[in-house]
């Protein structure tokens, strides 16, 4: 590999070299012009802002009901968002990218828009904004009352990047491990990290004009038995490679895991320990949020059941007091959910959120102690990653997960260790089954050890594959602990 | 076919399609039912499909489809095992295979009409598809 | 009143002189021979006995899920329960009986009868367990697998009894305060108390015989803003009076209030508290458990907003470990549900149920918090009641509610003080505005008024009657907490 | 109608019906309004209700049902005002009116034909009903 990973500001005159290039990938890309854009974003309404909505709801301690929405054709895609505005009440929008264009395939994503046109239904799994070009997404921005942001899970998001936010959206999400290691097989990180890079810089580019666009991680990454610690270590390790670059609204993700002790605490050390590493690293005027998302794996296939599945998250998600949740929909299971079925998700959360408006979960014995954990075992890990790298935070990264320090269960990627074996233990907290090669101390270790085999004694089992198997099924067919028939 | 030769199955989900979940369950319960997995993983273009099936002289494609672009995705995959001479090699498929809930009853037809042997819904277990192979080698 | 109160368990013969009249009232009642009776249960299988299934349920530490239902006519309410059965799962069954029959009105609930037979469609919210008889009453419980239980609100439930439990139910829900207070205009007490003493001695009877039937008070009440001490104190009371008569398996009622750390504190304290004073009368070998109503008040009319309802609802029974949750369905808002609409309550409780299963509300300075105040309470209000009736308690009950110590907010009855004004506090757990005469003491008076000024303070307004308006609408509005807009 | 005079309603739940919340908040509210309640309360009967308009010459009877007996209890009503003499006094009916979700308008019609003035479908606010009042006797 011969990309070079920075580990500081990009020199903008070297960003605009690769920048050429970068917009000459797809036509669409020569209908960015920075300046203009700026000009853009600065008469954009406050009620259009992301980074603004983000910092009202932190203050007010509310939490933000967010679907996942995106059609392949512009007028559908904008008749989604306004239905969901209107009928389903969303406090924000996004704009989910079809998969063709996570993977730059912008002539298959040609395809399915005119297959789209000729079927009269959407042929693609969401918005292919490359291809439509930066005047159709100032059409979708301008669309809707409230912010709407930019969802994908691309390795490579240059050109998307600039496209979409030219065309006013405010808040881009994905990083350069996040949007690789979950959605790629062959890219090396040393180029999904660069290409992030890149992406940074331009949002630290806006900010220098005066333009905050947040930026929010992945955090759910494969959405399958991610324990806190891993997800946290990438969604740290992300805020610092986006602070580097001078972006100052990051939203923190996480992923339902379904035990609500554990969850909870992994919502409150996930902003406590960005928070700790970001000033560690000098960067202190960083406004941070965070993001939870309902359950991530799969799900039920019946609708009620479905709605069981997305109450718990939106309890959750509140009690942990999240500043956003992710909300799923009745039809999770079945495919693209129609935007009746998305509305109903979010009507659903958000009665359960303004209910919950007012309470939190208080602070308990087995609280602190899941905290405690977390806390040990990011700094394990984030810590080895920074290390590894000699003070440049994406080269120990690139190097941690070759070295498997740094792994993510049920990940495609090929540059992912893949040694990580997660189960749940007998209270449904996710622990580590197999701890491949993650630097934790013996205290740690046996920490998981005794919580994975108190499971193994109640079921009468040997904990195996198969009772990752079982935990991997539990959700879909109305459980939680995959327990032997 | 004779009791003792393993039935060898390629194994993979395809076109721009990352879920890999199903797809190492679906590995791991055909290698314990006692098949020969050849697994492709991920993200499987059409070629990495034929070439694997040519190269093991594989009885039976296993095409996963998740992400909702099953229908661009599979166009024209039976044709090319036809060139390929892979005329016995049996088409299975299933996941979540097109955009959105739609009636499962149109979706197969769909399927069926493009080659394939086997079309099942999302939800379908290991267990079904096994037995189902056991019937369709035995 | 000439009404005599029982202040022990009511002798046989005399019982047997009143019995003649009841079983007259309607044709009906003479199908009723009590010896066969206790054949018929004798014979019936474990799964079909409640007893049975709220003991191991309580063992295995899970929550059993059950609705309502009722239906006019037998082989549509039979339809309704194997619906709910196999395609709702539910765990146990009711049998909801119609307002008609509550009030003994048997002649209109003929009239409902014939005319649903005419229309094809239900004209009753219920079953009319009477008119139906007793073969129809063995038909019920015969053609479903899980035991079933009488549900209704009826002041004189003495026939209702007579016949359903000799039709093989194995559970009746009700009281004598219960069953008046929330259900009637102008029943006195004495005589509703009297028609339950002789409903528990019915069922004391059936014990000695060695046939346990189970009892359950009605605690949700007017389902609106009713405080954890009212409805404790009168579950309790009811089961005194139902302990005197013989009855050994008691189930105690609360309905679900909204803030959770007030409603787990409700669940939790309410079996102990019974405990405590079934233990100071002498009962010693009584079985409790613990049933939990999701939110009994005005439901929101969207079905995906009551789904959220229901979910919460259902994450709170599972949290405070209650032996059985009431479940609502989406179509609570606008009349009794359809069997579809019904079952898929139950499959979204049951989700939430199952995934919850291993996990558990830890203690907390808050928990205990709410847990003290309750039971400070309750002692005050049920003390006085004891000493009230002079060792009897159902005297003690008649007297305490006219002096207003025992006092249900909104409730219809005449013999009800209804002086007692609820509001929510800051973070949504009902407090009292107005006390009416509970016989509290300063430091509970001073924590109530603390905690509602607190909330005026927040939402710059006096508490009013405006407040308690606003909460009897936020639910149905999306909120938990009426703010002012 | 002069402006000063204050219009009266006799407001009740019928039948067998116990729901009494609603009926305190219409009561509360009618009075903030302005209006001279006659409040019979839950359980009252048709004669209840026209005693009372006779007693009181009252312009309007609001009649709640929430609990699904609507068809059976409200049933005649109207043949009883015009019995009872009271020609002019008008007929709102407001709740849960049949068992079960029914369509509005076929329930509408219902009430309709039995001589109700204005049917309100569940979910109706006081506000509503009150301006509907001052919109019918201005
Ligand atoms: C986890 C998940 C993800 C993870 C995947 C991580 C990873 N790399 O594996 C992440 C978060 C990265 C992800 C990304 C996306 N996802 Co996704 N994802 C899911 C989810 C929730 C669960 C999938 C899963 O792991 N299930 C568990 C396993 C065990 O089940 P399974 O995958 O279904 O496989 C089993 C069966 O289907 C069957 N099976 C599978 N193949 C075959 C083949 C045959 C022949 C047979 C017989 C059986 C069979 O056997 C398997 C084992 O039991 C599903 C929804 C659901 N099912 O609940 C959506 C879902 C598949 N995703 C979807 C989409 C759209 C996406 C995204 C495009 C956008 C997005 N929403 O973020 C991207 C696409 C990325 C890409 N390029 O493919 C859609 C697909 C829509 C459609 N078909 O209409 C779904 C259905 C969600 C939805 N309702 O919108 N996703
Ligand atoms: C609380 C409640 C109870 C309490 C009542 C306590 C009490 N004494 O007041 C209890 C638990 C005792 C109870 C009992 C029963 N209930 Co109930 N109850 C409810 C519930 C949840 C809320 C009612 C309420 O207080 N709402 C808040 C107030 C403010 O709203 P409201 O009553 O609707 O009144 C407002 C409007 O409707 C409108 N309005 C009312 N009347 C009129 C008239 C006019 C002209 C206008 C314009 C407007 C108007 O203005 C009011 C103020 O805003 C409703 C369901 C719901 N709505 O969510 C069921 C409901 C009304 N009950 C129902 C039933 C069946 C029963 C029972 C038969 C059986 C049972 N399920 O237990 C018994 C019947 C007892 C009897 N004999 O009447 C059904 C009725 C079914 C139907 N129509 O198809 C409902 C709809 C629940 C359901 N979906 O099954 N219930």
């Amino acid at each position: 590999m011969d990309v070079e990973l920075a580990k500081e500001k990009i020199d903008w005159e070297q960003f605009k070299q690769i920048r050429r290039e970068v917009l000459m990938s797809w036509p669409t890309g020569q209908e960015v012009d920075l300046d203009e854009a700026v000009e853009y974003h600065k008469q954009l309404a406050a009620n259009r802002r992301f980074p603004e909505l983000l910092r009202a709801a932190k203050a007010e301690g509310r939490t933000l009901a967010q679907p996942r929405a995106g059609a392949a054709l512009l007028h559908e895609h904008i008749e989604l968002l306004q239905y969901l505005e209107r009928e389903g009440e969303a406090d924000c929008l996004p704009t989910t990218i079809d998969s063709y264009t996570r993977q730059n395939r912008y002539n298959e994503a040609q395809k399915g828009i005119d297959e789209s046109r000729i079927e009269g239904r959407s042929m693609l799994n969401g918005f292919p904004a490359v291809n439509h070009g930066l005047p159709a997404c100032r059409e979708v921005v301008e669309a809707v009352d409230v912010p709407v942001q930019v969802r994908h899970g691309t390795p490579d998001a240059r050109l998307l990047a600039e496209i979409t936010l030219a065309g006013g959206f405010t808040s881009f999400e994905g990083g350069g491990i996040s949007c690789n290691i979950p959605y790629a097989k062959n890219v090396p990180l040393e180029r999904s990290l660069a290409n992030w890079q890149y992406v940074d810089r331009l949002i630290g580019y806006y900010q220098e004009q005066g333009i905050t666009i947040n930026r929010e991680s992945f955090g759910p990454l494969t959405g399958t038995l991610v324990p806190p610690c891993i997800s946290h270590s990438v969604g740290i390790i992300e805020a610092l490679l986006a602070a580097e670059q001078g972006v100052k609204s990051i939203t923190l993700g996480y992923g339902q895991c379904g035990n609500f002790i554990q969850d909870a605490a992994a919502v409150i050390t996930l902003e406590e320990l960005a928070r700790e590493y970001l000033d560690k690293f000098g960067y202190q005027d960083i406004e941070l949020s965070t993001v939870f998302h309902q359950w991530m794996g799969g799900f039920p296939q019946d609708e009620s059941k479905a709605y069981g599945v997305i109450g718990w998250g939106a309890v959750t998600a509140a009690l942990a007091k999240a500043t956003k949740v992710i909300v799923k929909t009745p039809h999770e299971a079945m495919g693209v959910p129609t935007k009746e079925a998305n509305a109903l998700g979010i009507k659903a959360t958000k009665q359960i959120l303004n209910m919950l408006k007012d309470q939190s979960l208080p602070e308990s014995e087995e609280l602190k102690q899941e905290k405690d954990i977390i806390v040990q075992e990011v700094r394990a890990i984030v810590d080895r990653v920074i290390e590894f790298g000699e003070s440049n935070v994406a080269l120990g990264t690139v190097r941690a997960f070759q070295a498997g320090i740094l792994d993510v269960p049920f990940a495609p990627s090929k540059v992912n260790y893949g040694k990580l074996l997660p189960a749940r233990d007998n209270n449904g907290a996710v622990r580590l089954l197999d701890f491949g090669n993650l630097p934790f101390t013996k205290e740690i270790i046996d920490f998981h050890r005794g919580k994975i085999a108190q499971r193994g004694r109640e079921e009468n089992r040997q904990p195996s594959f198969q009772m990752v198997i079982d935990d991997i099924y539990a959700i879909g067919k109305g459980m939680l602990v995959g327990r032997p028939r | 076919m004779e009791k003792n030769k393993k039935i060898t199955i390629v194994l993979g989900v395809i076109g721009a399609d990352v879920h890999a979940v199903g797809n190492r369950i679906l590995h791991h319960a055909f290698s314990e039912a006692g098949f020969n997995v050849i697994n492709i993983g991920v993200m499987a273009s059409q070629e990495e499909f034929i070439n694997a099936a040519v190269e093991t002289s594989a009885d039976v494609i296993v095409v996963s489809s998740l992400c909702g672009h099953g229908e661009i995705d599979c166009r024209g995959l039976k044709e090319k095992t036809i060139e390929a001479g892979l005329h016995n090699v049996k088409l299975y498929v299933g996941g979540n295979l097109v955009v959105g809930k739609q009636d499962w009853k149109e979706i197969e037809k769909k399927f069926k009409r493009m080659g394939f042997d086997r079309v099942y819904p999302s939800g379908t277990m290991p267990q079904e598809v096994i037995d189902d192979l056991n019937a369709d080698f035995s």
